[in-house]
Formats: C-alpha cells, structure tokens, sequence
C-alpha cells in the first residue's frame, strides 16, 4: 500500500497546488467582474450609512465626567447581568 | 475491606500509566503557554484541559463504552465479548477493538450491550467528539463564525492579493511531501490520507486543519490540532526572520496605495461569487467555504443582525468550548505518544516557513511584474493565521519605514489564505478521502 | 492524468443537472427577495442559503449516505446495495432508495454500513435536518421563543377577539379543501395528510406550518415553508385589497374604546389556563402550544428573566439558523421541482386570503351582534402574520380615519390566530397522522 | 386510496374548523372567568411596579448631551464585546 | 361522527387518570412556590411546567415510541408487538415493556420499526431527557457554569474550612443509612443504588443531585431532584433553629478575623490542583470535578473572558431550561405518584438537617481546638446550597451580634460543600454504581 | 437481594465520609502547599489590575443627572436587542 506513496504524494501536489492556484485564479478575474458590474449598473447613490450609528460628536470629546458616566453605565449593566 | 481495596483499585494513582502521567504534564503545559504566554487561548484552554481530563486514569473520558469495558472489565466481561465476536481473548486490548470495528453491526450492536449491562459507557469527552468532531458540525459552525467576523473589504479593493493567498498554500503541498518522503525512507509510516491531513496544518487555519484531520486521519487529529494552533500562536517569531531573509530593506519599506472604498453591495455580493464558483468546481469544499460565505453574507447583507451577533458571540463561543475539549480528548496517552506525533510538529514548523516564503516570492514577483508598487511583506500574511500574520507584516513593514502602515493591505492576502486553505482542504477530500 | 478526471469528474459543471442549476437560482431570488425586499429575512435568508447549498452538483449535501452511495457510487457498489435489498440494481436509484426504506431494521445497518466503507457520509443539511427538524425541537423551540416574545396583554383586555382568531383559520381548512378538490378532478396528486400540510400555510405561521408538514408530509416541507414565509412578507400587498373589498368606508372609520388595563397576575395566569385547555381538550396540540405557554410564562412570571432574556435572543437566534439551513435542504431540485410546488404556491395564497376574507367577516358581524363598536379591520390581523398583519389593519385604518390607533386592538386577534393555527394543527395532526 | 377524498377533506374541515371554534369559544370564557377571578381576589394592591425601571426624567429630556453620552456607552459597551 | 369519537377519544378528559390530575396539580403547586415565594424558580419554573406536560393524558411527551405505542395502541398492535417479544400480550404494558426491555437489540429493533410504522414516535419531553440528561451532559455543563461563577477567594484564604464542606457531607451518608434502614424494616422497597441517590439530595447541590441519580436510579430523579430544590429553597426556614440550638449566645457573636487577600495566580492555580487531586485518588468524580474546575479555570485565567462570559450567560441558561423539562419529564404519574416518593420527602430533609448540625458540631470543635476564633454559624454553610446558606450564616450571626459580618468567611465553607458533595457522588458512583 | 443492605449502608457511610474526609483533607494540604510556594516564588508584582476597569470616582457620586443617564442608556440599549 505504501508502495509508490513518493508519486501519490507528487500528485497530489501537482493537483492540488494547481487547483488552488486556478480556483483562486477564477476568483480574482469573478471578484473584478462582479465589483465593475456592481459598480457600473449598482452604484452607490449616497454614502453608504453606517448601520451602528456612531456617538454623536460631543461624546468623542475627552471629557472625564461624560467618560466616568460612560464607565459607570458599562460597569452597572455587566453587574446587573 | 473489600469496599477499602475497589476504592483503591478505582484510584488514579494505582492505575496511572507512565504515558498519562507524560499527557497530563503536556496538558498544563499547553495551558501554561495559553494562559501566560497568550498561545491561542480560546483552543488551547479547552484543548490542554480536555488532554488532562482525557489522560485521567481510570476514569476512560475520551473512549467509547466498549473500549472502557475491554479496559477495565474482568476477564469474565473479556471472555464473553472475545466469544461475541468470534476471537480469542488474550489478544489483548487493541485486537479485540481491532475485531469489534470490523465485526458486522448486528454483533456490534449485542457487544454493546453487554458493555453497558456491565456498566460501561461512552465516556464524556468521547461524547463531545461524537457530536462536535466526528458529524463535521463543530468546525463548520465556527468557520461559519469566522465568516461573520471576515471583512472582505481590503481583498475586494484589490483582488490580486488572492494570488498571495494561493502561494501560500504551497507550505500545506509542500509538507504532504514531506510527510511520504519520511514514510518512503522509513522514519515514519503515514498514509497518503494522513499527509494529506498533516500538510493542511500548513494551512494555518484551526477550523479547517481540524476538519480535514476528522476526515482523513482522525487518530493523527490532536497532534494535528495542538500543533496548527501553538505555530498559529508563534507566527509572530517563525514569520520575520523568513520574511527578512527573503527581501530587501528597500522593498520592505515600499509604501502601498491607499485601498478604494468598495461598497457594501459588492461586500454583498462576494460571498455568493465564492459560493457559485465552489458549486461549479470544486463541491468537495463546498461545506467548509458554503458555512463560511453563509456566515459573511449574514454580517453583509445587514438585514438579519441578530443572527449575525448571535453567531459571532454566544454560537461561536459555545462551539468553541465543545470543539476544544473534543480535541483534547484526542490527547490520549495511548494515541498522542507516537513517533508520528514528533514528525507531525515538525513537518508542521516546515509548513509553517514554506508557506511564509512562497507567500513573500510570489509578492515579489507581482511586484517586479505588477506597475502599481506592492510591498513583499504583506505575502507572509497569505498563510492567513488571521489576523496575526497580518499584524506581523505590519510590523515587519514599519521596522524599515516608519510611515509604512501596511495592515489593511495584508489583510487581503490574510482572508485569501483562509479561502485558499479551505479550497486545498476540499481538493484533498476529494482526491484522498473516500 | 487520472487525477485530473477525478477531480473533473467531481466538479459541479460536469455533474450540474438542469434542475440544480434553476434551484440554485430559486435559491439566489429568496435571497434577493429576503435581501432587498426585506421578505421575512431572519428565515429566507437561510432558507435560500440552504437551498443553493442543498444543489450543489455532487456535494449531496442534502441526501443521507445511502442516497449518497446510490446517486455517486460506481456499478460494482450499487449492485452489491442491490443484493443486500434483494432487488435489481438496474431499478435506479428511486426504486434502490425505496427498497431500502421498506427494508428490515437489520438489513439497512448493513447497507449502511456498506455506504460508509466507501466513503459516504451524510450531508451536511441532512444531519442538520435529523436534528432540528425531523425529531420536530427547533420549530417547537421556535415557538417557545414566539412565545416569550408575545404580550397577551391586547388580547385579555378583549378576550372576545380570539373569536376573530378562529374565524381566520377557516383560510386553513378551505385550502384542505382545495387541494383535496385538486386532486379529485387529477390535477395534483395530493393525499389527505399532504392537503392537511398545505392547509397549514393559511396558518401564516412558519414554525407551526413546519412542525405539521415535518409530521404529516416531510416531501412537502421546502414548499410549504417558501409559501409560508413568502406570503407572510407579502401580508401588506395581499390583504388591504381583500379588507377594503369587505368594508365600507364607515366601518373602516370606526373608533374603538381604549383597551383596559391588564394585571400583571392576569398575564401570569393566562398561560397555564390555556396549557390546562389544551390537555384537557386536545393533547396533540400540547407540544406547540406547550412551549408557547412554557415561553410565555418564563416572560410574565418576572422571576426568570435570565432564561426568558435568552429564549428570546441566543437561543432563538441559533435555533432559526439551523431551521433555517434545514428547511433549505427540502430545496432539492428533485423534490422541489414538481407541479405539486406549483400547486403549493397557488393554493397557499388562496388560503391567505380567504382567512383574510373570513376574519373581516366575522368583525363585521361581531360589531352588528355586540354593543361596543369593533373595526372590522381588526378581523384580518386573526390570519396571525404577527405583527405584520396588525401593521396592516392599522394602516389601513388610518386611511380611513386618521384618528384610528387600530395597533394595540388588532394584537388581540394577531395573537389569538398563533393560538388558532396551533389548535388547527392539533386537530389535523390527530385526525390525519398516525 | 384517494377515492373518497373529498369526502375526508370536507369531514376534516368540519371537524377541524369546529374544533378550532369550539376550543377558541372556551378559551373565551375561560380567560374571562379567569380575569374576573383574578380581579376580584387579587387584585393589584399598587400599580404594577415596572420591572425595567424606567429611565428616570431628566433623562428623557432630549438634551443633546445626554443622548451623545448614551450613545458613545452603548457604543463602547458593544465594540467591548 | 367517527371523526367525533376520533376527536373525543383523543381529548384529555376522557383519557385522564387520576394521577395524572394529581400531578397535573403538583405541577401546578411547583410554579406557585416558584413565582410566588421565589423557591429557586430557575429550576422549579421548568420543572414545574414539564412536569405538567408529561402528565398531559393521551399526548404521551414523556414516553419513548415503543411505551406511546403500547399505550395508545389498539389490540392488534399489541399482539404483534408481543409476538415480536415472545410473550402473551395480555400481560399489560408494564410486562410488555419489561420484555421489550430485556430483549435483544435486533428484536428491539423490530419493535421500534412497529411503533414508528404505526404513527408512534418519542415524546418531546422524552428527546430533551435522552439529550440533556441519560447522556449526562447538562448536569455536567450547569455544573461547568456554576465553576465559572465561583470565587475561591475566600475558602483559599482559609484553606480550613474544607473541613466544614467535608463534616456538611454526613447528611448525605446518614440518609444513606435511613433509605436502607426503612428498606430493612419493609416501609420502602430502595436498593443500595437508589438509598446512595437519596443520600446525595443532603449535598444540597441540584446538579450533582441529577447527575448521581441519572446514573445510579434515573427513575427516582423527579422526586429526587424535586427534594433538593425545593428543600434548597427552604434552607432559610431549615437552617436557623437548628443552627441556634447547636450553639451558644456568646459563639453566635464571635468575630472573626478580616481574610487575607488572595493573588489571581493562586486562584488560576487552585482548580488545577484540585483537578490533580481527582485525577490521582478519584476518577470517577472527573466529569463533575473536572467540568467545574474547567469552568473555574476560564473564570480565573483572564484570557478566555469571551467563552467565560458565554458559559455563565447563554449556555447556563439553554442548558438550565432543557435540563429543567427533562426532569419534568421524570413527573409522570406512573413514577412520581409512589410510597417511595414520601420516602425520598422526608429523607431528604432530615439530610439537609444532619448535613446543617455536622457542619456546625465541626465548626464549634475547629473553634475550642484552634488558636483563630472561628464563629460555628459559618459550619451550616457547607451543605453548600451556595450562596443560600453563606446569606443563613450571615443572618443568624447579625442577629447575635450586629457587627458581625459571616458573609464571606461563609462562602468558604459554602463553595467546599460543593467540593464535598462531588466527591461523595464520585464515591458513590464508584462503589456502588456499574 | 436485600439481604444485608443494612451492612451494604454502613459500608457506604464509612467508605464514603472517609473518602470526603481524606480527600478534603488532602485539598486543605495541597491547597496550603500550593499558596505558600505561589506566595514565595510567583508574588504578584503591583496590586491585581481589576479586569473590569472600575468606574472612575466621579460616576461614584449620586449625582441625579448621572444616574439618570445612566438608567436612561440601560434601558435604550435593552429595548434596542
Ligand atoms: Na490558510
Ligand atoms: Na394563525
Ligand atoms: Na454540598
């Protein structure tokens, strides 16, 4: 059974190195296709929107009072869980 | 007194075999790295917990029922199973399961019986493998979670970088011949199915190598697992010195373009691209890549989001748990202890560095090739190990330019590798397997 | 070279059947629909998944390993499967797989076991199925969810509109009738547990129209649910004209009395009284309607949040995963490609409307026989669709009246038609099945 | 085997549409009688206490501030997780 | 009008037993104590309901195919069913089942196939126990969540209060003596297997409780488990005057000296050494001391909070509902409604108050012998039943003096109870199981 | 069968409280060893990092306005699953 197990062995790189190499050769040529069909005939209309929406600019601010509030919502609702 | 004397004999300390003793201090072992040298916690936790539980003597955790019995029966229990299936008893332990695996299913199952009417039964962890490894299930869920936490973003901004992601799968190809070589001169004794599964540790990808060792060599699928996820852990000391060997200074400090926004309907429609081009070509892989494309058009299409968190939190995470303490029941002294094991963990480093190397080649020769200037280090990221391996050619990348901030470019060839080790995984079932 | 015809041949180009190929596409439009039109996305989107996945060319992802043998083994191991069922390997793989099933226990172990040992496994969707769908846990685990998620509060202050639940459901047994009708004049090939399962559909209750047609006709189940699904998304489309149709514009307008106010111990008590109803009168509806009030208890009783938190989050989330991948795996081409799908489809709409038709009828009577004024409108909400359907009879009522809030009035027959299509299920269930 | 299968689906659906009016038509006097019972012998001594305690005033203000506040802490509590 | 006898002869009222009201009322009254007085309503909401459901009369959710079969089936499935068996089907269903019971595996088969062949499947409730239960994987999996919600802290501070989780245990061990003296005067008919279950309610541990009885006497495991919580919910009205009766004024208001603090390295240490420990001396206590540790250990280590998290979140709570339903499922009149069920009773709380009075007996002679003061009211906790009767300790030692606070000096003893009574179970498990 | 259960218990009892009392004996042992030699070769450096980072001083205060946002940021994040 072992017998011969070099040339399974060099098949199946040859094989499998070389599908790997095609399939993903496809992928590249599919991926640009898709992205210009999408991109000619689906373009964005407006600025994709951000499904979380962000904090509101003021809560960037480095403000410690907003950030202590901020921890302290955090802290009582993991320790309410 | 004889209560005093069943305790007794019922102890570890009795039945203890040198080699548990060996798997229990690997176990702490493997949770001394993961808990003070951060080697992959999420696995190697469960996984080095589940090989000290496994290793526990007496207490045959990681066997089915009839192994316990054939284990610690009396010679009565042996006598009566030996005659069920038409052998001798004094065989001993492995020729005995050896003739129940064989044996037809009708036997089996009046074997099984008088397993469990003398009180035997599968053990815990041998449960958790049935269920988690052995139907598929449990890496499959957590690829599908993988591929809810898979931005696909920078590799649709540039879809060469796949190319990185296909070189660097010559590590898993190269180790497959490896592993015959050293079978072929006699050192060690694998099946062309069991190179098969060691090369994909080259994959560097814990889902996937777990799921091609559970179907090509299951009895090879701790060592399988331990060592892809510990050199996932050591990326970042196995990748740089490779990576520095093979490129210039100058080409190191190579400055990439910025990436173009792609849009979320491309995002979209990506996973669906993969999957019909796996359904054309190549359905062995469709499993693995099918959950995973599923997984990211759930996070993508941004209309079921409760499904999307839910699989990349609680599902993921319970998942992980079983999967790991299934691995470790793969830690058995009696499996785990083998020659096999060390050639396995070296091949594994082997794969490790060749696919590191092809990955920088191949990202230099699309340079050279290539007008827009591509940075060779962000090929050592094509061995994905995501996203460590990205952070590395990050790294790498501002030792020799300062304003040099190449992460999101390595995370394109980062999510190919994965693509590309998924899609060597179904070339390999297909050809060995079955 | 013969590496290169293995891997050729087990590509999905060569093996892509007709069927396959406009299932896959069937598969692409539910994720179009449930994507873009946002169709009940929490279920189509893995339906359609699934049912892509379930037509892959050669992946068998949906067959069990015997059918798997039989649709990819080569002659010499279909003709050893035929001698073990004592037939004639030249039948095909239909009579082969039909032999197989009417087989003794023992007989199938071992052709189960010849199936394995040349390398077929089951599918991936097929164990998912056995699992979630065919021992009948993920559709009940589902409505235990619903449950939790259901406020009986609407529907205790007005207790008399569970009458419009019921008048709803008449939607149901119309369509029994239907399909019985189209299979006496030969147009379809129904038999009376098949028309029962497709009566369901005017349920418009997906987990319910599962769990019966996974009891009472499993081939059916893809259709069924598509229907199911589809039409319930299409709720704002298919009604208004049929409620408008029915009513005059001054019965549209009419205001109702605010909805008093419900105790919480009312909201606790509710639950076991209708679990109490239901195994004194119908115990083969306990199972669902069992885990609705189990759900709905965990969410009044106050002193289980923990568990009510998750039925209605992680568990629910995971559970419609896999319900959702299995359903998909009834998308086979040779199953789901059949003029009974056709049937399905048209009936299925049938039974929308008519329940439509029949709870305005009876909100129309209901307010000539009572003494408080009741909107007809409410009536349609009693087909369930919950809550879309109550979405629906508000806005239409505002057209009429843009002072009529209809909402909180219309929840009271949105719920008691869950209620209504769990009993209509019972009875079907024990008059057909077994 | 389908002969007479119209005579099965109307007896279903007779059957079946009068167990649906039936059991609903109990449950009607049941749920009332219940209410009623309810009402009478436990009562609600005070107005439910809401379980979720409900956000106290001013925070319902729509004081820009605050709900900048709010967002950032949920924001952050979900990036945490 | 067959259909009407069909339909009648199908409703619960006309199938009803007694027992069954009965039960259906015991179901009734353990929701009542958990909504109303907060008896541990976790666990008594769904086992409470369930028991409920498996009570339902004619739905039969609590049985396998075969027992539905035999049943609700007519005569002539009777008959064949008892051909299959070779015995007289005139026996019952009790004989029947006992043959199908000791009757070879291909005959079972058979059996199955006429049970499913004639419409017959498990109960719902009956999958959940198979599951979650006869496999022993959600005692396991709470008893791995309740691991990851344990501090150590405070019994590493005071390593010496093992010794009170180690006297607690007596109660176990003394029932174990009362269920076999009741059996030896003829009041009660248990086996050694069945008094050992009994015992384990005095560990005042609803998990290992479940686990010990699953293995040693699964058809005790409703009243058994049924005793532990509610007695566990009762331990503020058991403990105190048995507390106060075993100690003076003066010992009640001891101080005790403030803990010391313990380093997240020992507490990362202790489950490994105690994991050690079972390894060596008690392999059968590994499932349950080996979950625990593991959840400990994930709690401890700081680098796996996100499976951490999961396990004391979703997993407990899905794990705790199906576990709940399925000892629903052992409430069925036909077991729960025997003499055997007032023995476990009234055992079970005689353990509770022997386990109380040894704890504090050893507390009171740890105090005389030891140089440290140490308050005796700290010994009751160690019945575990955590943190109920740490809170107890606290409490009764307020009352005596009003600076005193026991709280966390009693959570030493309390988590060593748990320690205690996992090791009882393994021993018991070991000698008299299997 | 039931013959001698009597002695069968007792056995139990003995076998059993001795083999908790030997046990947790040893753990009392072990787990001494074990802190000793933890306390003496692995001490811990600073005082433990609190992992969950405590709410800075200010969030402590009763302040009514922080309360109420932070009540008003639980209940909207818990509305919103
Ligand atoms: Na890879
Ligand atoms: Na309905
Ligand atoms: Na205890």
């Amino acid at each position: 059974m072992q017998a011969g197990i070099i040339d399974q062995g060099v098949e199946l790189m040859l094989y499998g190195m070389g599908t790997v190499v095609v399939f993903l050769g496809l992928l590249v040529l599919a991926t640009t296709l898709m992205s210009r069909f999408v991109g000619r005939y689906f373009p964005e209309a407006e600025p994709e929107p951000s499904r979380a929406a962000p904090p509101p600019p003021a809560a960037r601010a480095d403000d410690p009072q907003l950030l202590a509030v901020i921890g302290a919502a955090i802290h009582r609702y993991r320790s309410r869980r | 007194m004889d209560n005093l004397l069943t305790l007794w004999h019922a102890s570890g300390l009795v039945q203890m075999a040198p080699g548990q003793g060996v798997m229990i201090l690997v176990g702490l072992l493997l949770l001394f790295l993961a808990v003070r040298k951060g080697f992959e916690p999420l696995l190697l936790v469960p996984i080095g917990f589940g090989g000290i539980l496994a290793n526990i003597p007496g207490a045959g955790l990681a066997y089915p029922a009839v192994e316990n019995a054939l284990l610690q029966g009396g010679p009565a229990l042996l006598g009566e199973i030996a005659a069920q299936l038409g052998v001798g008893a004094d065989g001993g332990v492995k020729a005995l399961m050896a003739a129940y695996e064989s044996a037809g299913p009708t036997t089996q199952l009046v074997v099984d019986r008088l397993a469990a009417g003398a009180g035997y039964s599968d053990g815990m962890l041998y449960n958790f493998y049935t269920v988690a490894i052995a139907s598929g299930v449990a890496p499959l869920v957590i690829f599908m979670g993988v591929g809810a936490m898979t931005d696909f973003g920078p590799l649709l901004a540039n879809p060469k970088t796949l190319f990185l992601g296909a070189a660097a799968q010559f590590g898993i190809f190269a180790t497959v011949l490896g592993a015959v070589g050293l079978t072929a001169v006699g050192l060690m004794d694998f099946s062309i199915a069991d190179a098969a599964a060691i090369g994909i540790i080259g994959g560097a990808d814990g889902p996937t190598a777990i799921y091609v060792s559970s179907v090509l060599a299951p009895d090879l699928l701790g060592a399988i697992a331990v060592a892809a996820y510990s050199y996932m852990a050591l990326v970042p000391m196995i990748q740089p010195p490779i990576m520095r060997a093979l490129t210039t200074k100058a080409e190191r400090a190579i400055e990439m373009t910025q990436l173009r926004h792609v849009s979320r309907r491309e995002k979209i429609t990506f996973p669906l691209v993969l999957l019909i081009l796996v359904a054309l070509l190549l359905p062995d892989a469709a499993p693995l890549l099918g959950m995973f494309c599923f997984g990211n058009l759930m996070k993508e299409c941004g209309v079921v989001d409760r499904l999307s968190d839910t699989v990349q939190n609680s599902l993921i995470n319970i998942t992980t748990i079983f999967l790991g303490l299934s691995v470790g029941s793969k830690l058995v002294a009696d499996k785990f202890l083998d020659t096999s094991t060390l050639g396995i963990l070296a091949l594994g480093i082997v794969a490790f560095a060749i696919g590191t190397a092809c990955g920088v080649l191949m990202a230099k020769l699309m340079n050279k090739l290539g007008s827009v200037p591509l940075n060779p280090l962000i090929g050592s990221a094509g061995v994905s190990a995501v996203p460590m391996a990205a952070r590395v050619s990050n790294r790498v990348g501002l030792e020799a330019n300062p304003h040099n901030f190449l992460l999101m470019h390595a995370m394109g060839p980062n999510v190919a590798g994965v693509i590309g080790s998924a899609v060597a995984a179904g070339v390999m079932i297909s050809l060995v397997g079955g």
